[in-house]
């Protein structure tokens, strides 16, 4: 094994970075190919981390443990390490950046600056999943805004600046709150426990502990939990704190719609489960009812808002915010097979949405337009194109033997056989949400209808079909699909321990 | 008793202050009962050599009057340190001396560079 | 009880004062009329003794014209401010041994202080009058005057460094401990303070605010009648202030043998007083230009060097 | 009488800075007035780097003359800011003086050195006169700095209102001293602060109307809400590396001296007024930032940021911490805050001076133009809004997490959502440089030697502040920082 | 003779405070503005002479303190007159109202 992996692991693409910013600007071929290295790498890495990942073990692996800043009073240290939880979520990230830099093809103008922030981002993102200080996680959440905030700013559609900033105000606040959080639990923990300490599982501890518990009221507790639910509210999205997504995703070129969606929007439920749910476990069970509840909402809502887009990346946008719904919902429930829906959600959807918001990329590039109207008939035209685009859509509605099916299904196991103590109304709320699920259907399929069949735009007739690099990430993408749809056992051992853990938490 | 001493001497500084008043205000006053009153426009013109004033007299003037008032104000106000140093220097010995040189030095550099600018010069 | 002896004693002064400038006048005129081989006044009374009363009182008797286009209370209150601190001065000058006013520890500094108010009354009355002239011989006045009071507050430093005190009496007491007056040891000084006082007074040959061949009258040259008295009585009320000063610093104050202290004062205020009128009657006027660079190049250096010498033999000697 | 026989040794910089900015001075008057003179610009950043040195070496064991002038950690770490500051200010000056004709350049150093020395005075200081001395050093010289270009209505205009302003708040902190000396009978703080609580119990009116008064004074030398209003006007007309130097330097030494008097001077009486500090701090940051928000000339967005920043500056003194955290929390933000600003301003005034146009636009499209200043100038605006992995970000969570742990959540929600809000005129520049197309196409900035030396310092101190924060940190803790 | 209370120079001492912030608040004319600014440095003279010699610890720091308030005070003056020739040649008036080439 490699010593620090982790940190290598974090800090490749940084460095592939900056190789980028030394190659001049003419060289865009170099520059793409140094970027596509870094990301191939990176991801090799992350296999390599995965596949020496102990399943057996519910703690911390490859952990790196050094005091960075030292303040005194505590320290902020650079504390890494993966689990179950973010085992999967990390390879998520790699694939899917992986991918979104190949499909970052397709930009032609300021080449090496795209680049170099897209592997800053991915930095940050990896960074993300395998901090356990606060401070470094507080760090490298923040610091995937700024690229993300370029990106969609310079290289997005006609709306870009407006929605540059709208994605870096609402994340933004959300990182706030999500601070106030940290440092209160910070306090309150090294109060109680007389030791100062930012680390997530000592803090994890802390707040477990009985002898603790005088110190730590439950008010305080439930303040400090719905702080940091509203936080990584933002970023998942829940509603009504969703508002910027539709914006930043439709605005964003192709490749940063495929990382927003793929792995952004699961910062947001990793901080959600890792303190949230890591640290106050009790919380989140005295919360459930209401987790799963916007869960429902999120659902029919985004449902309902997909139902009525005329803009296809736009009902892609809102199905993201449906089905991050199911993500709460599993979570919820507080049961094993719940959680591991919520896991499985996140990673599936992760890969399908990337995948469809590709192939809207895709064809937007070749048409020119992304309204559903619009569109139609592409089958006959660029078949190859609107059979992945159908296939995502498939994967999205949960067809059996693709992933979403795996993950709904055990979501909703989950929530229909979570503890009434838990969830009062379990089964009425997974009743409901199968409707929205039925709306899923009903929207993906009502597009597919009108853009893959249905009848052909006149300016549409000859089209480009596939090029061989773009098969590249679709190939890729709905292999994942059909395999974890097929095979979920190779994601589910992973996090399988882990997951027991946390539902252990609170006797689940 | 020092006190004492210390008040009446500014009670002499007052009466001195009042009669100094008081003079010309009754001088002027008395005055008035001996002088004729008998102005006319012509005799109220302001005088310009017997010819008509042409203009507003209270004109701005030449920067070098600003610039020596500038220069007064910064010596007149850098003597009042020499004061009490000097009333002090007894106590204060070579420290004295040293603490005072670097003063006037620096002062001196002050005018220096005002001889040099050419404030100096009047016109 | 008290008060009535100060006020007593505050208008003995000033009558005596009236009586001083009324006779200084005429001295003046005299001297320089017998060193112009002229014979001066000399109708009025035994000697001409009685002409500056007659002056006074046709002053008194002349229209009081204030111009239309003045500034009508400053124009007023303007030669009160000029007179008051002149007068205000002679306040902590002690005359003798025993014949003394307020005796203040800050006396240098109180006569320093007061007596540059006089200037605010100077350029009041020249910028009133709303007069070309006025207002340049103002002007003027002002640049002249504040330029030469440093040297001349510079000068005494000197003094007040050998006495150890700022109290007028006490620096007359030190030339007595010390045996010799201080013109001796601060000669320099003397020198920068006759300068520099000849210049505070508007004197000849610095008498640029009012050269009447160029300026008219100066700043009070929209001034008649009695208001014009008091900007002369305030010129001559300082210029003895300046004298009775430049005796108490430099000439030993009472000092002298024999006769009594008030007498010595007065015959060497006398000598001050001669001295000016016997530089008016020889010297010409000097050019503005030299007049300002002569100030600050000259006196203020040599000031600071006189500063700066006096202490180090100070210390030097213990 | 101490002063004979104090250890002068400890005034060793100030006195090495004081001849040295006075040779500065003579040399620049006796080689004539006007021209340029880029040697003494040189020589006045050696003499300041000299003075660094010379405050390591001498400022490293603590003591005092007097009780008016000490030396501790405190004032040793405020000085190395001033004098770094001031050197930025100077290489960023050099090029600023060599387009303008009109102004002397001689002056404009030397005044820069003693400001830099009334401010060092001003941070050993812990007596009220010594300290005022040194506050008037520094504001007398920043006033005629801000004029300094004579023929511009706009540079007089705003020196004007920094003369008017400052000369009053200037009066009210006298008028704040007098009552604390007459109260006192004494004008060290050390003594002050000793008397101060049974002082308080006996007159706690007067007591509190004098520190009123010196907050408000000092309030509007470090332009804090609701004394900021010059700021603005000054910022922008002041000549722009004035501008930095007003914005970094001048209001990190006016911070030294609040610290130092509210700490030692009102310690006592902690209680009584740190609610006071906590509402203008929060007052600071929400009409800085928000204010910041409509501006479009970007000298008077930096001055509105300039007051946020200060009130970020402000909350470790209102938050119930001990005074040792708070002061490594103060020291930590300011050097950031230095470095991150001059960066700043370094580009600000290379870029409107090419421009001629001091709106936010005219750095549209510069990262075409000079790829590297719009870089560097997104790494200062990144860090000045508190983003990773700059010295501001880790200065704003350090401060943030100070606040936190004294229990004013309101003040940290405070700081923090306004902070958020600040990204919006951050990123703004940022999108004006990166999003918007130049004016005229193919017009490249080559920046000069000392703009692109700031800059590379600027951002190996924005960034190595955060990497390497341990070196500062380990130093600061544990350190004994006042003399109390 | 009696002394007089402190009470009545500090009452002084702030009536001139308070006129020179009133002059500086509201007179339009720059010069009077200045001359303000400079009453109330004097006003703190009377508080630091008057606690010199009569306060509850009287002793001579705080006429040491005026000194230096007094040269300060002068040199502010100084830079304000310098600066406000510069003003009237750039821009020919001196009235406050007029000088709003900057607005926030």
């Amino acid at each position: 094994m490699i010593p620090n992996i982790l940190t290598l692991l974090v800090f490749l693409p940084l460095l592939g970075a900056l190789i980028v910013l030394t190659i001049p600007n003419e060289h865009k071929n170099v520059i793409r190919s140094i970027a596509g290295i870094t990301s191939f790498v990176t991801l090799i890495i992350s296999i390599i981390v995965w596949s020496n990942f102990n399943r057996g073990l519910s703690g911390m692996q490859f952990a790196e443990n050094y005091t960075w800043i030292d303040l005194g009073f505590v320290s902020f240290n650079y504390e890494l390490g993966v689990d179950g939880l973010s085992m999967p979520l990390l390879v998520l990230t790699t694939i899917v950046t992986f991918l979104a830099v190949v499909a970052s093809v397709t930009i032609k103008d300021r080449v090496k600056e795209y680049f170099v922030w897209m592997l800053i981002l991915l930095t940050g993102m990896l960074g993300v999943f395998v901090a356990l200080d606060m401070f470094l996680f507080f760090l490298f959440f923040e610091l995937t805004l700024i690229p993300m905030f370029f990106i969609i700013g310079i290289w997005g559609g006609k709306e870009r600046e407006y929605a540059a900033f709208k994605f870096l105000i609402y994340t933004g606040l959300g990182s706030a709150l999500m601070l106030i959080a940290f440092f209160a639990m910070f306090y309150q923990g090294a109060m109680a426990s007389g030791q100062p300490t930012l680390n997530f599982l000592a803090l994890a501890e802390i707040y477990g502990n009985p002898a603790y518990a005088g110190m730590i009221s439950n008010a305080f507790k439930a303040g400090l939990f719905l702080t940091l639910f509203i936080a990584f509210a933002v970023k998942l999205p829940i509603f009504p704190f969703h508002t910027w997504l539709p914006d930043a995703h439709v605005q964003a070129p192709t490749a940063a719609s495929m990382i927003l969606a793929g792995v952004l929007l699961k910062m947001g439920a990793y901080g959600l489960l890792r303190v949230g749910f890591g640290i106050l476990p009790d919380q989140a069970a005295n919360f459930a009812y209401l987790i799963a509840i916007l869960g429902v909402v999120n659902i029919i809502y985004g449902a309902l808002l997909a139902l009525v887009q005329k803009d296809l990346k736009k009902l892609v946008a809102y199905s993201s915010i449906s089905h991050m719904g199911i993500v709460l919902l599993g979570a919820a429930s507080f049961t094993t097979s719940g959680m591991q829906g919520a896991i499985f959600q996140l990673v599936s959807h992760g890969f399908i949405a990337a995948l469809l918001f590709f192939m809207v990329g895709a064809i937007y590039e070749r048409t020119h337009t992304r309204m559903i109207e619009e569109l139609g008939g592409l089958s006959k035209t660029i078949p190859i194109l609107a059979g992945f685009l159908l296939a995502a859509a498939m994967a999205s509605v949960g067809l059996p033997g693709m992933s979403g099916f795996v993950s709904e299904f055990l979501a909703f196991m989950g929530i229909f056989w979570a503890s009434p103590d838990v969830i009062p109304a379990a089964k009425t709320i997974a009743v409901i949400a199968a409707l929205g699920i039925i709306l899923t259907a009903a929207y993906l399929l009502w597009a597919m209808q009108r853009t893959t069949f249905g009848q052909l735009h006149q300016s549409h007739a000859h089209l480009e079909d596939a090029r061989p690099i773009e098969y590249v990430p679709m190939v890729c993408l709905l292999g994942l699909i059909i395999l974890i749809g097929v095979y979920p056992a190779i994601l589910g051992d992973v996090i399988n321990t882990t997951v027991i853990d946390i539902v252990s938490k609170i006797g689940g | 008793m020092d006190l004492d001493l210390y008040l009446n001497s500014y009670v002499y500084v007052i009466i001195f202050l009042l009669l100094g008043i008081a003079l010309p205000v009754g001088g002027l006053t008395f005055g008035k009962l001996l002088r004729p009153h008998n102005p006319y426009p012509d005799k109220l013109v302001p005088y310009e050599s017997g010819i008509l004033p042409t203009g507003d007299a209270q004109v701005r003037f030449s920067v070098a009057y600003y610039i020596v008032a500038l220069e007064f104000v910064i010596f007149d106000v850098e003597t009042v340190f020499l004061y009490p140093w000097a009333v002090a220097l007894d106590h204060l010995g070579w420290f004295g001396i040293n603490a005072m040189l670097i003063f006037i030095v620096v002062l001196g550099l002050g005018l220096a560079y005002s001889w040099k600018k050419k404030v100096l010069e009047w016109n | 009880m008290d008060l009535v002896n100060m006020i007593i004693y505050a208008v003995t002064v000033l009558g005596l004062l009236l009586g001083a400038v009324t006779y200084a006048i005429l001295f003046e005129r005299k001297v320089i009329g017998y060193m112009q081989v002229r014979i001066g006044p000399n109708r009025h009374g035994p000697w001409g003794l009685l002409q500056t009363i007659a002056d006074v009182m046709k002053l008194l008797m002349k229209e009081d014209i204030i111009p239309s286009q003045a500034d009508r209370k400053i124009f007023m209150i303007a030669p009160i401010i000029a007179f008051a601190p002149a007068y205000m001065v002679l306040a902590v000058i002690s005359w003798s041994e025993n014949i003394y006013a307020a005796d203040l520890n800050i006396g240098v500094l109180y006569f320093i202080g007061i007596s540059s108010i006089t200037t605010i009354g100077v350029l009041m009355g020249g910028w009133s009058s709303n007069n070309k002239y006025s207002l340049m011989g103002a002007m003027r006045a002002v640049a002249q005057m504040v330029s030469y009071e440093i040297p001349l507050v510079l000068a005494i430093i000197g003094v007040v460094i050998l006495a150890g005190s700022l109290n007028l009496r006490d620096i007359v007491f030190a030339q007595q401990d010390l045996g010799v007056w201080f013109i001796i040891p601060q000669f320099l000084g003397f020198v920068i303070y006759m300068i520099a006082a000849i210049a505070e007074l508007n004197r000849s040959p610095f008498d640029l605010p009012e050269a009447e061949s160029e300026l008219v009258s100066g700043y009070h040259t929209e001034y008649s009648g009695f208001r014009m008295a008091f900007f002369m009585l305030a010129e001559y009320v300082y210029a003895i202030a300046i004298a009775a000063l430049a005796t108490t610093l430099f000439l030993g104050g009472w000092l002298g043998p024999v006769l009594p202290g008030i007498v010595w004062f007065l015959l060497k205020m006398c000598l001050f007083m001669f001295i000016w009128f016997w530089l008016r009657a020889t010297l010409p006027r000097v050019r503005v230009d030299q007049l300002m660079s002569f100030g600050w190049k000259v006196l203020i250096p040599l000031a600071l060097l006189n500063i700066v010498i006096t202490a180090v033999i100070k210390v030097w000697m213990g | 009488m101490t002063a004979f026989n104090a250890d002068w040794s400890l005034m060793t910089p100030e006195i090495v800075l004081a001849v040295l900015a006075l040779t500065v001075f003579t040399i620049d008057f006796t080689t004539g007035i006007r021209g340029k003179k880029p040697f003494i610009g040189t020589l006045s950043v050696i003499s300041l780097l000299v003075t660094i040195v010379l405050v390591v070496i001498f400022n490293q064991t603590p003591g005092t003359i007097g009780s008016t002038f000490v030396v501790d950690p405190f004032a040793m770490l405020f000085k190395i800011v001033i004098l770094l500051g001031v050197a930025l200010v100077i290489v960023n000056s050099m090029s600023y003086l060599d387009k303008h004709d009109d102004m002397y350049q001689g002056e404009f150093y030397s005044l820069l050195l003693f400001a830099a020395l009334g401010a060092m005075l001003m941070v050993s200081s812990a007596d009220l006169i010594t300290l005022f001395i040194g506050l008037e050093i520094l504001s007398i010289s920043s006033y005629c700095l801000a004029g300094f270009r004579k023929h511009q209505a706009k540079s007089t205009e705003a020196a004007l209102k920094y003369v008017i302003l400052g000369g009053t708040a200037s009066a009210f902190i006298l008028y704040g001293m007098s009552f604390m000396y007459g109260l006192t009978g004494s004008t060290s703080l050390l003594e002050i602060g000793a008397a101060m609580p049974t002082l308080y119990a006996q007159y706690p009116f007067l007591i509190m109307m004098s520190l009123f008064f010196m907050v408000a004074g000092l309030g509007f030398k470090i332009s804090i809400v609701p004394f900021h209003m010059w700021a603005p006007d000054v910022y922008e007309g002041a000549p722009t590396p004035i501008t930095g130097f007003l914005t970094a330097v001048s209001k990190v030494a006016g911070f030294a001296i609040m610290i130092r008097i509210l700490a030692v001077g009102f310690g006592g009486i902690y209680d009584q007024w740190y609610f006071v500090i906590a509402v203008i701090a929060a007052l600071t940051m929400i009409v800085g930032n928000t204010v910041a928000l409509v501006q479009t000339n970007i000298k008077r967005l930096m001055a509105y940021s300039g007051i946020a920043q200060a009130g970020y500056l402000l909350v470790p003194l209102a938050a119930l911490l001990n005074i040792h955290i708070s002061l490594s929390m103060i020291v930590y933000y300011a050097f950031a805050y230095v470095f991150m600003t001059l960066g700043a301003f370094a580009i600000i005034s290379y870029v409107t001076e090419k421009e001629n146009d001091e709106e936010i636009s005219s750095f549209a499209g510069l990262y075409r133009r000079s790829p590297f200043l719009a870089h560097s100038m997104t790494v200062f605006l990144v860090s000045m809004a508190g983003l990773p992995i700059t010295a501001g970000f880790v200065g704003k969570v350090y401060i943030f997490l100070g606040v936190m742990t004294s229990q004013m959540v309101w003040l940290a929600v405070i700081m923090i959502v306004t902070s958020t809000i600040s990204f919006f005129y951050y990123f703004g520049i940022i999108k004006q440089m990166y999003m918007r197309a130049p004016k005229e196409e193919d017009s490249m900035l080559k920046a000069p030697t000392s703009i692109s030396l700031i800059v590379t310092i600027s951002l190996i101190g924005t960034f190595g502040l955060a990497l390497f924060a341990n070196m500062l940190t380990n130093y600061m803790n544990g350190l004994n920082w006042i003399i109390l | 003779m009696r002394m007089v209370p402190i009470t009545l120079y500090l009452a002084l001492a702030a009536i001139l405070f308070c006129i020179g912030l009133y002059g500086v608040l509201t007179r339009r004319h720059l010069v009077i503005v200045l001359v303000s600014v400079e009453l109330m440095l004097n006003a703190v003279n009377i508080n630091l002479v008057a606690f010199s010699s009569i306060g509850p610890f009287a002793n001579i720091t705080g006429q040491v303190f005026t000194l230096f308030v007094i040269t300060v005070a002068a040199a502010e003056a100084a830079v304000g007159l310098a600066i406000l020739i510069a003003l009237y040649r750039n821009r020919k008036s001196i009235d406050v109202i007029k000088q709003d080439l900057m607005r926030w």
